[in-house]
């Protein structure tokens, strides 16, 4: 898998491409913590070239939900493949984190 | 027919089962979306084999065996590192306790247990086998207009 | 990593274990040509156990394996329908007499022991295993570059 | 695998595609049969559209060579692609059957 990072405004936007599972879940949870600990005012993770996912890679957006709430982040994830939002839907997980089906409307979301 | 694949207890080997399963799956004409929750599923439970009982040592030996027989997928998972994972014990991951954890984990089985029909493990010969069934009707159609 | 396909004495298999090696071949990045050939070694052993041993009995069950090993590509076919199958008596075919005794058959071992650089077969628990041994020394010079 | 038959003056052409392996041989064997049964003068087998052959296959080619002899048949395959190529020659089977790397060059010949 790969990450880059974009700068938008106040919007601090996470590119992910590839797999996320098991094994390369562990660059996920760095460039989050990284993010977190930057004080960002909002965190958008587009999902537009992820390919895979699984309960690994979903599990890292989950271990920082309650440092987001405590710093007032802004975070939310969009443009997910059928696939993946397959995943993210069966889990329920709509529940807890912000989802956006394209970049636009989560840019827009986190003004 | 039936499919094996004996991997290494080894994380970098789980793309390498998912492109197997995918292969397969894709000549069956298995529609994407159903095809991306098989591999999924075994996924789930290699990682978790793979860290949870193997430990991460590249010296063990998993073994994945796939069938479909009348529009019913299986397969069979074979653990020979771990005694006896009392899966009945599991309970569907709480995700407001999780997020208050901070866990990274917790999610995987109950991931697997709401896709597949039939989630199972029995021990034998010091070995958990892991057996996960779906049934797939429309495989059925299709076998019938051959 | 070791990949197993186990099919039944049904000539309309044959075309499934192709299909399911190209798939590994390619994924292994091995030339066009030399997956061709793999595959084809297979491809005669199997017609060979399914009409010779089997005798087209569909109930009959034959077990591939392959694996490669630093730059070796090994294949293990079972055969569980057979007495032992004694290769080392086994001749180069003449194609003049071939030819002259309008047989149809007769080639495929000729080619098999042509392709591969090791044909044995042996005889343990009432199974003629097959083993075929090819190395490729570039699969090692890609794992190296790793 | 799927056969078809073209006439050219007085060549019978036949069109091999897709696999020829111990399950589907049988077909080629029957159209083989027929082929020489007409007293053809030419049988070019044009193998453009060859995906696949095993010795089954070449086989069938094999086993009808005395009687195209005795009838004075011209007998040659053409077009193979490099895979189906290789296997003809492994076998050595150039001293036996004609080759030619084209139709065109196997319809001169024949004349
Ligand atoms: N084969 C196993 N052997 C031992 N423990 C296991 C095994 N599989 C799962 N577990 C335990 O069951 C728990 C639940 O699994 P799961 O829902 O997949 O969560 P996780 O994502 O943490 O693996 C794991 O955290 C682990 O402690
Ligand atoms: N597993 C087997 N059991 C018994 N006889 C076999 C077996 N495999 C091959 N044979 C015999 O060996 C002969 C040579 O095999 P081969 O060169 O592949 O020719 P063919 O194309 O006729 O199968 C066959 O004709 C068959 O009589």
């Amino acid at each position: 898998m790969n990450l880059s990072i974009e700068r938008q405004a106040n919007v601090y936007l996470l590119h992910v491409e590839g797999d996320l599972d098991a094994s390369s879940s562990i660059i996920l949870d760095n460039a989050m913590q990284e993010a977190i600990q930057r004080n960002e005012k909002a965190i958008i993770v587009n999902c537009e070239k992820l390919n895979y996912i699984s309960s690994a890679g979903l599990g890292v957006f989950m271990s920082y939900l309650s440092d987001i709430e405590e710093k007032n982040i802004f975070f939310a994830l969009c443009s997910m493949n059928e696939k993946v939002k397959n995943v993210f839907d069966i889990l329920g997980l709509g529940d807890l984190i912000k989802y956006y089906p394209n970049q636009d409307l989560a840019l827009q979301a986190a003004k | 027919m039936q499919y094996n694949i004996s991997i290494k207890a080894e994380k970098k080997n789980l793309k390498k089962v998912r492109t197997f399963l995918e292969n397969i799956f894709t000549q069956m004409q298995i529609p994407e979306l159903e095809r991306n929750q098989l591999i999924l599923v075994v996924d789930e439970i290699l990682a978790n084999l793979i860290i949870h009982s193997a430990k991460n040592d590249i010296h063990k030996n998993i073994d994945v065996a796939f069938y479909e027989k009348e529009g019913e997928i299986t397969f069979e998972i074979y653990d020979y590192n771990s005694p006896y994972f009392d899966i009945t014990q599991h309970k569907e991951v709480n995700l407001q306790d999780l997020k208050k954890q901070k866990r990274k984990g917790g999610m995987g089985l109950t991931l697997v247990k709401n896709i597949m029909d039939e989630v199972e493990v029995y021990y034998k010969d010091n070995t958990n086998i892991w057996r996960l069934q779906k049934r797939l009707p429309f495989l059925l159609l299709k076998n019938k207009s051959k």
